[in-house]
């Protein structure tokens, strides 16, 4: 195959050391190791692997890029003195907090208090593994990996109030219920902007989306869709101006008050992790993924991994448009949050699908032309 | 979740200070509020009188740390009618200039902590940029930034450095400028009127009857200041006009801090244009010595020995940036104050938290607390 | 209207799915997998004894503890809270000006998550016993900067009946900084110098 | 307003009472009265002379007896009126003025506790600015201050 994949990096990854290590040991041995289920296994631990790797050093990246970018708007320069412009800066702190010590409160439930944070941190790492970065750098053709994909990313709320509540303090307690019911509230509007994408594109997977973007990205047509998800990706993302949990300004930290040293990391990492996620999804949906439109010369879209930039970049992008927002508006109040939740933004994403039904009937939108395949 | 007490304080992102605000709390909604004072008291009041009369400004400054200048001038009028001195003209211009300047800057501070807690996260910068300004201003001639020690019985330390007026100027400019911008962020933004409007409203009767005064009374209708009501210093020969809003609420208290800075640029050209054309000494001349009159130098033999100036009380009262500011200088004839004592203004407003706070949710305290400009150093004193 | 030539998108004939048909399995790569075996064999046992050289000269400890002694100081959190005048200061050293997030200084509400405690202003009786119980729950490693001269030795408030003469009578103190109140300026040297402190720390 | 206008108000009301308006610089006056006559000069001085507005109460000791002195604001005249009243130092007790004037009730407890006057039927008389338990009246003259080595062992208990 030509074009190089993940799979094809990763089995061979996995088939070279084997081979190396087959090659050192005695027949029978050797037999066994280089088997055809030993070196697929080694394969998937690698792709597992890589993808771990690769969200971590995302996530960290874009830390990195929304307190440069943060800093910019505030009229300052940001993180700068630690490696060049900061960019160790978040190392830095994840090996601070690594040494730290990890305090419990003497009432907190100790189960909860621990399992929580790793809960989180593992149920937003796991999303990527269903995630396509570009053509072939997927997880395989999982035909509803949206669905699952939005599945996992709500289980966020249980975890944060099952630790905010084993934290047993009472601006805990507060963030916790304030953000299981933010999660719970906003989680519906966000499936609903999502079917209008589903209505168009014709499918559940997240590959088959972006392919279908191909004559036109979605943010156009779909433009209450986009407006509908990007609100609730926000409010499930507990970013300003939704980030009513760690509100600062009355409930101390919100429902990681009590948490400090790794426990405390997990969740900066994992709330990261989500905004990288929901980034990641805006693009997908959206703005069409790693395609680019004709327009732009071949030059530019035909290097090496050429998608895998074009996708990291408007990732990026998409984020410091999340930066933005937090940079320059207020934050809101629960029962106003609740109450644009449940009626505006449903409202708002019922027409959203009216609209994408309607397009698919049609199959015609101005200006962006006719697709007659559309919807099927 | 049953009712339950909360502490917001000492150490919490919404005090902006050391005090503590006990919190009943239903859910999110209030039931009652209990403002717990004192972590900051330091006895201004009892060291005030162990010390010189120009001793004490140095815990005036300290006394309220973002309106020091205000305070100076506040004790310094009162000592001045217990020792029956008066200052110069133009000393009297240079206070109303550092009065000005501090409540310009005492309202920048106000307003990077204000948005802070509505959760704009970028003018809180702004206004500390902003206020940075200002300070370099006071700087130049007080040789301070936050605690000045500039204002003595009797006049002021300095004259002003040569090309400050034309500096003042483009600073003024400036500012103009920015609060056009701040109001863009906040007023511009319907999630800003969301949260703040009919918020933690103190109707005009309730003040009153607690004491309440500053923005918090102009922004229920009553336009009282006391620079136009009970003029002191040079304000009568100066043109500005009293901010007020009819709101009673964080919004109408938002709104009258901006036109009040707007309205202190406006005394700022005033004075700065004043300065320029009349030159003049700035300390009185007829000082005892013991109270460091210009150039004496300290320690010699008029300065430790005990003068009997003849007895008097002194009360003065000046609109400082959080509101009515009162002091009351009992001198019984010594080198030292016999008793003085402080009005607080945000000592009054606090006073009255049960009246704006209860009804409201928790997540209405950041901004409630924060349209009161809570200062402790002058609450505790 | 034509639809435009979709650009790096090759959709594949059939999608890949987990576990079967996979591309590079049955490839034999037989004398490139030797030549690597080769140096690998060559590699490992001299990467070992490197390695061990390394910790038997310095010991684990050096090799792991500047890497971790880099990051302490690198990133030192202070608790968000101001005690009186120093803490305007304290404010405008975040403010654009001074942006003391340069080095990496994030002030955290929650002690929990505080590397360091800044103790900016004067410090009173009543408030002594809150200060001790935010210092205790400041997990380890911490330090404590007294800013200020009321921090450091009560300044002017030294001889009030309600005031404590100096934090150090309370928690245990690694830099002072003098000024009342000191400059922003001055509060970023003060974190400078526990920068310093760290760097040389040993254990 | 001028003393005059103020004592032709209050003096048929209270008659010996009122022990004197003196004039006071910059103010409406300086109104001395009997401490037994608290609760009935303050409605007069809110309603009859309209100072609607108490700004200050405070005490000052003057060793062989204190002083407890109010500064109330009148809108319509815009001035301040100056109430003092003189209580013995054995029995300093005057009675509150907080059912009259609200914003008396964060004075009156910072008075107490500093200075030492009890303030009779006041609602809620706890330490304000000292903390709880604080036997130490700081204002009095009788107070001294230390240096902090010796202070410290006399505030430790807090």
């Amino acid at each position: 195959m030509s074009t190089i994949t993940l799979y094809s990096v990763a089995y061979g990854l996995a088939s070279l050391l084997l081979g190396a290590l087959g090659s050192i040991l005695p027949g029978a041995a050797r037999a066994a190791v280089t088997n055809v289920d030993v070196v697929t296994g080694l394969g998937v631990l690698i792709f597992a692997a890589i993808l771990l790797a690769a969200s971590m050093l995302n996530t960290i990246v874009l830390i990195w890029w929304e307190r440069k970018l943060l800093g910019r708007f505030m009229d300052r320069r940001g993180a700068m003195h630690v490696g060049y412009a900061g960019l160790l800066q978040n190392f830095a702190d994840g090996f601070k907090l690594f040494r730290k010590d990890t305090v419990k409160p003497r009432e907190a439930d100790a189960l909860g208090f621990f399992t929580g944070p790793a809960a989180y941190m593992v149920t937003s790492m796991i999303i990527f593994g269903v995630l396509p970065i570009s053509t072939g750098w997927n997880s395989g053709a999982l035909p509803l990996s949206l669905l699952l994909a939005l599945a996992i990313f709500s289980f966020a709320p249980l975890f944060i109030f099952v630790s905010a509540w084993s934290s047993n303090n009472k601006y805990s307690l507060m963030g916790g219920m304030r953000s299981a019911a933010q999660m719970i509230a906003y989680e519906v509007p966000l499936l609903l902007a999502v079917v209008a994408v589903v209505i168009v594109s014709g499918s559940f997977s997240l590959t088959t989306i972006v392919y279908e973007q191909q004559n036109y990205w979605y943010w156009g047509p779909l433009f209450v869709a986009l407006i509908v998800f990007v609100a609730a990706m926000l409010a499930e993302m507990e970013r300003i101006p939704f980030d009513l949990p760690e509100a600062e300004a009355e409930l101390v930290e919100g429902w990681n008050t009590e948490y400090g040293g790794m426990l405390f990391a997990f969740f900066m990492l994992a709330d990261y992790l989500r905004a990288l996620v929901g980034s990641i999804l805006v693009v997908l949906l959206f703005l069409g993924g790693w395609t680019m439109p004709s327009w732009v010369p071949s030059a530019a879209t035909s290097f090496p991994l050429a998608g895998i930039f074009w996708f990291m970049l408007k990732t990026y992008l998409v984020f410091g448009v999340f930066v933005w927002i937090r940079a320059s508006l207020p934050r809101v109040r629960t029962d106003q949050l609740l109450r644009v939740g449940w009626n505006r933004m449903i409202p708002l994403s019922l027409l959203a699908v009216f609209l994408a039904a309607v397009l698919v009937t049609v199959k015609c939108v101005w200006p962006f032309g006719c697709v007659p395949s559309m919807g099927v | 979740m049953s009712e339950m007490w909360i502490n917001m304080g000492p150490q919490h992102p919404m005090t902006h200070g050391l005090w503590n605000l006990r919190v009943k709390i239903d859910g999110e909604m209030i039931l009652d509020v209990d403002p717990e004072m004192g972590y900051l008291h330091r006895g201004i009041e009892k060291i005030s009188e162990d010390r010189h009369y120009n001793e004490v400004i140095t815990l005036m400054d300290r006394c309220c740390y973002v309106a020091g200048l205000a305070w100076e001038h506040l004790y310094i009028i009162a000592s001045e009618e217990a020792l029956h001195l008066e200052a110069p003209e133009r000393a009297l211009y240079l206070r109303v200039l550092c009065e000005e300047f501090q409540r310009l800057a005492s309202h920048l501070m106000w307003y990077a902590a204000f948005v802070q807690d509505i959760g704009l996260m970028s003018p809180f910068l702004y206004g500390m940029r902003d206020r940075d300004l200002i300070l370099d201003l006071l700087q130049s001639y007080t040789g301070a930034r936050m605690t000045y020690e500039y204002m003595r019985v009797g006049g002021v330390r300095s004259d002003l450095p040569p090309g400050f007026t034309d500096r003042t100027r483009k600073v003024l400019d400036w500012l103009n400028a920015r609060f056009v911008e701040y109001d863009q962020l906040c007023l511009g933004s319907d999630i800003f009127h969301k949260r703040c409007d009919g918020l933690g409203i103190l109707k005009a009767n309730d003040c009153v009857a607690h004491g309440v005064t500053g923005p918090m009374l102009r922004s229920a209708g009553v336009p009282r200041d006391l620079r136009r009501d009970r003029p002191y210093a040079v304000y009568d020969q100066l043109e500005f006009d009293i901010a007020h809003a009819d709101t009673a609420d964080v919004t109408g208290r938002y709104l009258v801090r901006m036109e009040e800075m707007r309205q202190s640029l406006r005394i700022l050209r005033q004075v700065v244009d004043w300065l320029d054309r009349h030159p003049g000494p700035v300390m009185a001349d007829q000082l005892p010595r013991w109270l460091g009159a210009p150039y004496a130098p300290v320690g010699n033999e008029g300065y430790l020995l005990k003068r009997h100036y003849p007895k008097g009380l002194g009360f003065s009262a000046v609109e400082e940036p959080h509101g009515e500011a009162q002091a009351y200088v009992v001198n019984e004839g010594g080198e030292h104050p016999y008793r003085v004592k402080f009005r607080s203004p945000v000592f009054a407003n606090i006073s009255a938290a049960r009246q704006y706070l209860i009804g409201y949710r928790v997540a209405d305290i950041p901004p409630i607390m924060g349209s009161v400009d809570v200062c402790v150093g002058e609450v505790d004193r | 209207m034509t639809t435009p030539a979709p650009l790096l998108v090759s959709k594949p004939a059939e999608p890949l799915a987990l576990g079967v048909d996979l591309p590079m399995v049955d490839q034999p790569a037989v004398p490139f997998i030797e030549i690597e075996t080769l140096r690998a064999k060559e590699f490992i046992p001299a990467a070992k004894e490197a390695l061990g050289s390394l910790i038997a000269e310095q010991g684990q400890a050096k090799v792991i503890r500047p890497v971790f002694n880099w990051a302490g100081r690198n990133s030192l959190f202070p608790l968000h809270w101001g005690l009186a005048c120093c803490a305007i200061e304290f404010a405008a050293a975040f403010g654009a000006r001074w942006d003391a997030e340069r080095f990496g200084v994030v002030p955290r509400s929650s002690p929990r998550q505080c590397d360091v405690m800044i103790v900016n202003g004067t410090v009173t009786w009543k408030v002594a016993h809150k200060l001790i119980t935010l210092y205790e729950q400041m997990p380890e490693p911490k330090w404590v900067i007294a800013m200020g001269n009321c921090a450091t030795g009560g300044g002017p408030f030294r001889t009030a009946y309600s005031v404590v003469p100096g934090v150090d009578k309370l928690v245990p103190v690694d830099v002072y900084i003098a000024g009342c109140p000191p400059r922003p300026e001055a509060m970023l040297d003060g974190i400078l110098e526990l920068e310093k402190l760290i760097r040389e720390r040993k254990e | 307003m001028q003393p005059d206008d103020v004592s032709r108000v209050l003096a048929p009301a209270l008659g010996p009472k009122l022990l004197a308006v003196e004039p006071f610089a910059g103010m409406a006056g300086r109104v001395r009265f009997e401490r037994g006559a608290a609760l009935e000069l303050f409605p007069r001085v809110r309603d009859d002379l309209g100072f609607r507005h108490l700004s200050m109460v405070g005490g000052i000791d003057w060793v062989d007896h204190r002083e407890v002195f109010y500064v109330v604001w009148s809108d319509a005249a815009h001035q301040y009126l100056l109430l003092s009243t003189d209580v013995p130092a054995d029995n300093p007790r005057v009675e509150t003025a907080s059912g009259v004037w609200p914003s008396a009730n964060w004075h009156e407890r910072e008075t107490w506790e500093l200075v030492g006057i009890e303030f009779d039927n006041h609602p809620d008389l706890r330490h304000l600015l000292t903390p709880d338990g604080y036997e130490f009246r700081p204002l009095l003259r009788s107070f001294k201050l230390h240096e902090p080595e010796e202070l410290e062992v006399k505030t430790r208990h807090v």
